[in-house]
């Protein structure tokens, strides 16, 4: 029983970290500025997680194949020293990698989180509701018309609760379902619900961010390749979570500029 | 089944306007007829962005669909406007043909459905991906609830008058109305802005015309015998 | 405290007719019982819903037969709507933390064994060990009442996030009476909770027997008395949540919904609530009631494993201690849960840390139990077996928090199936397998019937396998970006993915059908199969000291007096016969 | 609490033969470390309002300030007397005082009603603003916490009237209960003070 037990767990292992090492299902490829260090940190940790992990589970494999009882009254072995320098071994060992991972790590997500946008970035307001995101670029005047909650009337597209009547800077505000970006231009992004707690997720970009009823939430990136890519939501938001999604399309410069121009005659 | 249905909701999504102005071949009575229009400048139509259900966005690549909130046509015409009798009506037997409500495309069709109360109504998901239907009744019972791809009809129906507006959750442009009237007396005026309502009795009517976004007017009108008289609703529109 | 008798008020007399003794029963034996039953029709009712879903992932829109009938609102045409589907979800989640893995290891077992294993004749005050069971079982009865009154059970989820929770029938079918029962459910828990933990605590500090000092406590105690500390402080957080979050809804107060919100079209009349105060509270309780699922298994195993090593368990004070880190640590971690809501960027590095510096006691933990098996002579029986899966699991399930902690890759990982396969690994399959060894184990000593071994091990096997194959591909799933609590797979980068859900559809169906092999195996020993001796396993703690099943007060009125430790284990010449010391000598009482 | 007694844990082997002599210890009084825990536990919840009260409170544009009904400034020295006089009962085991306890405590809970409905009377209801909404919370929950200790007094009561050795560590940690009623109510009243 011992044998098989330690069969078992051995395949399991090694199949599991075989997976795993051939990336039969890995991350997307990565097309944002910041995401080769995120990338860099997840090998890092896969790296020294799984010699623990393979270790822990062989010696389990190994010692559950050796120590069965055999009734041939032999006597138990103690292991080897007895706890203090097992735990002192242990303790120091994790606790390195620990700190190795704390030091590195903190700097990553420093670098994405809590740093200011670039002072050129492009502003463009999102809104998650249920169940979709809507983009609202400043048009022509570059000024956000104010929001009022009241007046949201999504029949007539009025997504945001704009006031053109009497706010003209309102008036010319675009307003897509389409997240566009300029390639390799530092993004802002100001993130506001309308409703509930929603998420704004994107694994190519490896970004991922909530959004909070009451608050408006920061965020930036830069996109390094052009392309459509999905943005998902991941916070439990009501019936149609599974189907609350945007695009995020990234464009060439000239091609984006081109894209606000048409926009903004539309309005 | 599935050709047919789809044959059914082509026939419905085309032929729906006639049916319910004509509602029976010129039964006895006195006939009100005419039109509805605007002056001033209406808010612009705006094309819906389906990007976020790829399905829908597909179906509507070339042409992309119009807000229906207010909705124009030529001669200054307005849509989907309801013109009933809202007093002087004597009563009629109560409605029992099923109505059918269609999610296609991502939008409802019709936009604006009129049902008597307790009159059967069948909603039917003909699209590829799951709809909601949420009536935000007040007077009636609200209910909320899904339709994926392959579930069957929803059966429902209405108790009380009542104007509700329905919206999809999980498509937020979707929008439509469930106008519960107990007269059945009333049109709903097609992209003309003409409606028609046939076989009065000879009495004193008033005649209500209703938009969702400029309100109501009414207008009293005395019928005898067969006559047909005409009349004629113009609502004020502001571009915001 | 040594002195065992302790006085009049605990001393009552054996309770005559049937409701009293076996329904309305002030034992704590039967009122460990009726948890353990409790648990077992939750986790059967819990299974059931994630079939549900696991089904609807893998093929969304094939009818399941016979739904359409149970729930004609959320599965018209047997298709599960996607409201439905969270519905299943949430309640799954609720029914499983809350009536199982709180219930079972803490509730269930240590009502029964901790009174026995310190020797005293009952708990404390055994009226509020009754209204704690009944409490928790009103509260289970109102959350599956939301199955079948209003619009159906909630929609947000275990964690029930505002405003999503908060806002009433705006935000979905099931979030109008059904998640006010849900709130209520969990208020009414949180004080049977209460009660209970306040028995657990008293019964460990002054109901100990003549020689029973704290150290000589078995470590299933040590867990039991550890996890009530936590539950104490973690329940107590989370019952005012609650009762803010049922006056939000029904109440029109905004404690958690701020101004300004459109939802359904609605503007909503309250204003300046904080959203973020909700995850707060309720995460100081959710990280904590994730030790209180997983820290009795660890007492269990330490208790068991070395039963069956026939050797004491390496480094028992560094494991006691361990426990006490881990119990004191999860106070200080919460955040981790909210690196992503909107909270002060800073602070996910502070929370960060003492989440990763968990790691060191749960990683010294479990080398101390692969330490224990070393120069074992291990008797490969089912509890055996389940105590070695345990450990095999709660690595898997560990090392991937290692990912999770660190903010900078859960800005990746979070809110994928990553996560699922890791909570899912480490407190639901782990704490499982501890509940699995302990039914094993002490199911002679409650029923005083031996289990049926073949059985048992079937079950192990196919338990073992099927968890793996369920839950570790779920971290592929989430590496490729899967989110979680998508009720179907819309998405265009998460098509190809569709095969790999079906195969956990598969394994998760099998390895649910396997259960039923353990579920049989239970009933009938309650009724067939050999009589248990008082010690079938020769293990050392006191409930191996009394008869199998034990009397009314647990002793026969005589309570034993405590010599040893409960680790001595292996000690002796070596040669065949008796190489164990038990914690007090074996008196056989009069069984009535 | 009470202190280990025992000899700690032997390490494997044969017991030693000579055990320590037994100190004789004060017997335990489950009555008391549970009162005990139960204090710990409802701190904790009150403690949770706290903070929730103090995050609702410090962003907050609809916080309203109110006068706090001056009937509770009453009340509390209703409270601290039925203390002083429970243990007077306490020291001298005299049923009768109890029984003062128990009616100045349910005197206490009516003239905590008797706020609220002063409050009522001002147009304070409890959505009008988060301040109201955490005043009513507070003293709801703590009026609870009081009813449960009145239940707990009726409980030592039905003691004193039947037969047998006075109910004395029964009504010591009623006493314990009754006198953390007591602080934990000054506590809510600064709070309330304070913010409100």
């Amino acid at each position: 029983m011992g044998k098989l037990f330690a069969v078992v767990v051995t395949i399991i292992t090694v199949v599991s970290t075989a997976i795993f090492i051939a990336h039969t299902w890995w991350l997307p490829p990565d097309i944002s500025a910041h995401g080769h260090a995120i990338d860099r940190q997840l090998s890092e940790t896969m790296i020294s997680s799984g010699v623990l992990f393979v270790l822990s589970q062989l010696a389990l494999a190994l010692f559950a194949w050796r120590f069965g009882d055999r009734e041939d009254g032999r006597r138990v072995k103690p292991f080897p020293g007895g706890a203090t320098p097992m735990v002192v071994f242990a303790a120091v060992l994790v606790g390195a990698e620990i700190l190795t991972l704390t030091l590195v790590g903190a700097k990553v997500w420093a670098g994405v989180f809590q740093t200011p946008p670039d002072p050129n970035s492009l502003q463009i307001d999102v809104q998650a509701e249920q169940f979709a995101f809507y983009f609202r670029y400043p048009g022509p005047d570059g000024r956000f018309g104010a929001t009022h909650p009241e007046l949201i009337n999504e029949a007539s597209e009025n997504f945001f609760g704009l006031d053109p009547a009497r706010d003209t800077s309102a008036r010319d505000d675009i307003v897509v379902p389409t997240l566009t970006i300029p390639l390799n231009r530092p993004i802002a992004l100001t993130l506001r619900a309308k409703d509930v707690n929603h998420a704004f997720y994107v694994p190519e970009l490896r970004i991922q961010q909530d959004f909070v009823p009451g608050l408006t939430i920061p965020l930036h990136f830069t996109a390094t390749q052009t392309g459509r890519y999905e943005i998902v939501c991941t916070q439990l938001c009501g019936l149609g979570h599974y189907n609350m999604r945007a695009y995020i399309e990234v464009l060439p410069q000239a091609q984006f500029d081109q894209w606000l121009k048409d926009k903004a005659a539309q309005q | 089944m599935r050709v047919r249905d789809l044959m059914l909701v082509g026939g419905v999504g085309l032929g729906g306007t006639a049916m319910m102005i004509g509602r029976a071949a010129t039964p006895p009575g006195a006939t009100i007829s005419g039109k509805v229009t605007f002056t001033g400048t209406p808010p612009k139509m705006k094309p819906i962005d389906m990007a976020k259900e790829p399905f829908c966005a597909r179906l509507h690549a070339a042409a992309p669909v119009l807000t229906e909130n207010v909705t124009t046509g030529p001669g200054d015409a307005l849509r989907w406007v309801l013109v009933y009798v809202s007093a002087g009506d004597q009563g009629s037997a109560p409605a029992t043909e099923t109505v059918r409500l269609d999610q296609k495309g991502c939008q409802y069709i019709p936009h604006v459905l009129v049902v008597q109360p307790n009159q059967p109504l069948d909603i039917y998901n003909d699209d590829s991906t799951s709809h909601n239907i949420h009536p935000l009744a007040k007077v009636n019972a609200e209910w909320n609830k899904s339709q994926p791809i392959g579930a069957p009809p929803i059966h429902a129906k209405w108790e009380s008058p009542e104007f509700i507006p329905v919206k999809c959750n999980v498509h937020p442009w979707m929008h439509g109305w469930h106008l519960v009237l107990t007269t059945s007396h009333y049109a709903v005026t097609g992209e003309d802005g003409a409606f028609r309502l046939q076989g009065l009795p000879p009495g004193k009517y008033t005649i209500t015309a209703w938009q969702e976004q400029f309100g109501t007017q009414s207008q009293d009108v005395t019928v005898t015998g067969s006559e047909t008289k005409s009349v004629s609703f113009v609502f004020k529109a502001t571009p915001y | 405290m040594t002195h065992a008798t302790v006085a009049g008020a605990h001393r009552h007399a054996p309770p005559q007719g049937f409701l009293r003794k076996h329904v309305f029963s002030l034992d704590h034996k039967v009122i460990g019982k009726q948890y353990l039953d409790l648990a077992l029709v939750a986790v059967c009712t819990g299974m059931i819903l994630s079939w549900l879903m696991r089904f609807h992932l893998a093929w969304p829109e094939t009818p399941i037969p016979g739904l359409a009938k149970l729930s004609p609102n959320g599965a018209a045409g047997g298709v599960i709507t996607p409201e439905y589907y969270l519905s299943l979800m949430t309640m799954h989640g609720t029914i499983m933390v809350f009536f199982v893995l709180t219930t079972a290891p803490f509730a269930g077992f240590g009502n029964y064994f901790l009174p026995i294993q310190v020797g005293a004749e009952d708990m404390a005050f055994p009226r509020i060990n009754m209204m704690s069971f009944w409490v928790t079982l009103v509260a289970f009865l109102v959350l599956i009442s939301a199955f079948v009154v209003g619009d159906g059970p909630p929609l947000s989820g275990w964690t029930a996030y505002a405003p999503l929770s908060a806002v009433g029938k705006d935000a979905g079918p099931g979030q109008g009476v059904g998640q006010t029962l849900w709130a209520v459910s969990i208020t009414l828990f949180c004080v049977a909770q209460l009660l209970g933990a306040l028995n657990f605590v008293t019964t460990t500090l002054d109901l100990r027997t003549k020689g029973m000092s704290l150290a000589r406590m078995p470590y299933s105690t040590w867990a039991w008395f550890i996890t009530s500390v936590i539950g104490l402080i973690a329940f107590a957080v989370l019952m005012p949540a609650c009762i803010l979050l049922i006056l939000d809804r029904v109440a029109g107060t905004s404690f958690f919904i701020p101004a300004g919100l459109v939802i359904s079209d609605r503007l909503q009349p309250h204003a300046g609530g904080s959203p973020l105060l909700w995850q707060h509270l309720f995460w100081f309780f959710g990280h904590p009631e994730v030790y209180i699922a997983i820290l009795p298994g660890f007492g269990i195993i330490s208790h068991i494993l070395p039963v069956f090593a026939r050797k004491p368990l390496l480094g028992p004070r560094v494991m006691i201690a361990c426990l006490v880190a881990i119990a004191f640590l999860s106070y200080t971690v919460w955040g981790h849960h909210m690196f992503l809501s909107g909270m002060n960027p800073f602070s996910a590095t502070l929370f960060s840390v003492p989440t990763l510096v968990i790691t060191i006691p749960a990683t010294i933990v479990t080398l101390l139990w692969i330490g224990t098996i070393y120069g074992a002579r291990l008797r490969f029986t089912t509890p055996a077996l389940f105590c070695l899966g345990f450990v095999s699991v709660f690595v898997s399930g560990g090392i991937s928090g290692f990912f999770l902690a660190q903010p900078s890759i859960d800005t990746y990982l979070h809110g994928t199936y990553f996560v699922v396969g890791h909570f899912h690994f480490v407190m639901g399959v782990a704490a499982m397998f501890g509940i699995f060894a302990a039914t094993y184990f002490w199911a002679p000593k409650m029923f005083g019937r031996m289990m049926n071994e073949t059985l048992g091990k079937w079950h192990f096997w196919l338990t073992f396998i099927g968890v793996y194959c369920v839950f570790m591909p779920m971290h592929y799933l989430g590496l490729a970006g899967n989110v979680r609590r998508y009720s179907a797979f819309t998405d265009d980068y998460l098509k190809p993915l569709i095969p790999l859900h079906r195969f956990i559809t598969v394994a998760a169906l099998f390895t649910g059908a396997a259960q039923l092999i353990f579920l049989f195996n239970l009933i009938r020993s309650r009724f067939r199969g050999p009589q248990a001796p008082d010690n079938p396993w020769e293990a050392t703690s006191l409930e191996w000291s009394t008869t199998s099943p034990p009397p009314f007060d647990n002793f026969g009125g005589r309570p034993p007096v405590v010599e040893r430790g409960p680790n001595e284990y292996g000690i002796g010449s070596g040669a065949r016969g008796v190489d164990y010391g038990m914690q007090a000598a074996a008196a056989r009482v009069s069984a009535r | 609490m009470t202190t280990v007694a025992s000899p700690p844990a032997q390490p494997p082997g044969p017991p030693t033969p000579a055990a320590p002599p037994v100190v004789e210890q004060p017997r335990p009084r489950p009555a008391q470390t549970g009162v005990w825990i139960a204090i710990a536990a409802i701190s904790m919840t009150f403690a949770a309002l706290t903070s929730a009260m103090v995050v609702r409170g410090s962003a907050a544009a609809d916080w309203r300030h109110f006068r706090l009904p001056p009937i509770l400034y009453l009340n509390t020295a209703l409270l601290l007397a039925s203390s002083a006089v429970l243990e007077a009962g306490r020291r001298r085991v005299a049923a009768h005082l109890v029984w003062v306890t128990l009616g100045l405590g349910l005197v206490f809970v009516v003239g905590q009603v008797v706020a609220w409905r002063q409050l009522v009377a001002q147009g304070l209801f409890l959505a009008t603003s988060p301040s109201s909404a955490f005043f009513y919370v507070f003293t709801a929950l703590h009026g609870l916490h009081v009813l449960g200790g009145l239940g707990g007094l009726g409980y030592v009561l039905r003691r004193f009237d039947a037969a047998g050795p006075a109910p004395v560590p029964a009504l010591g940690a009623a006493a314990l209960y009754w006198h953390f009623m007591d602080v934990l109510w000054l506590c809510v009243l600064v709070l309330l003070v304070l913010r409100v």
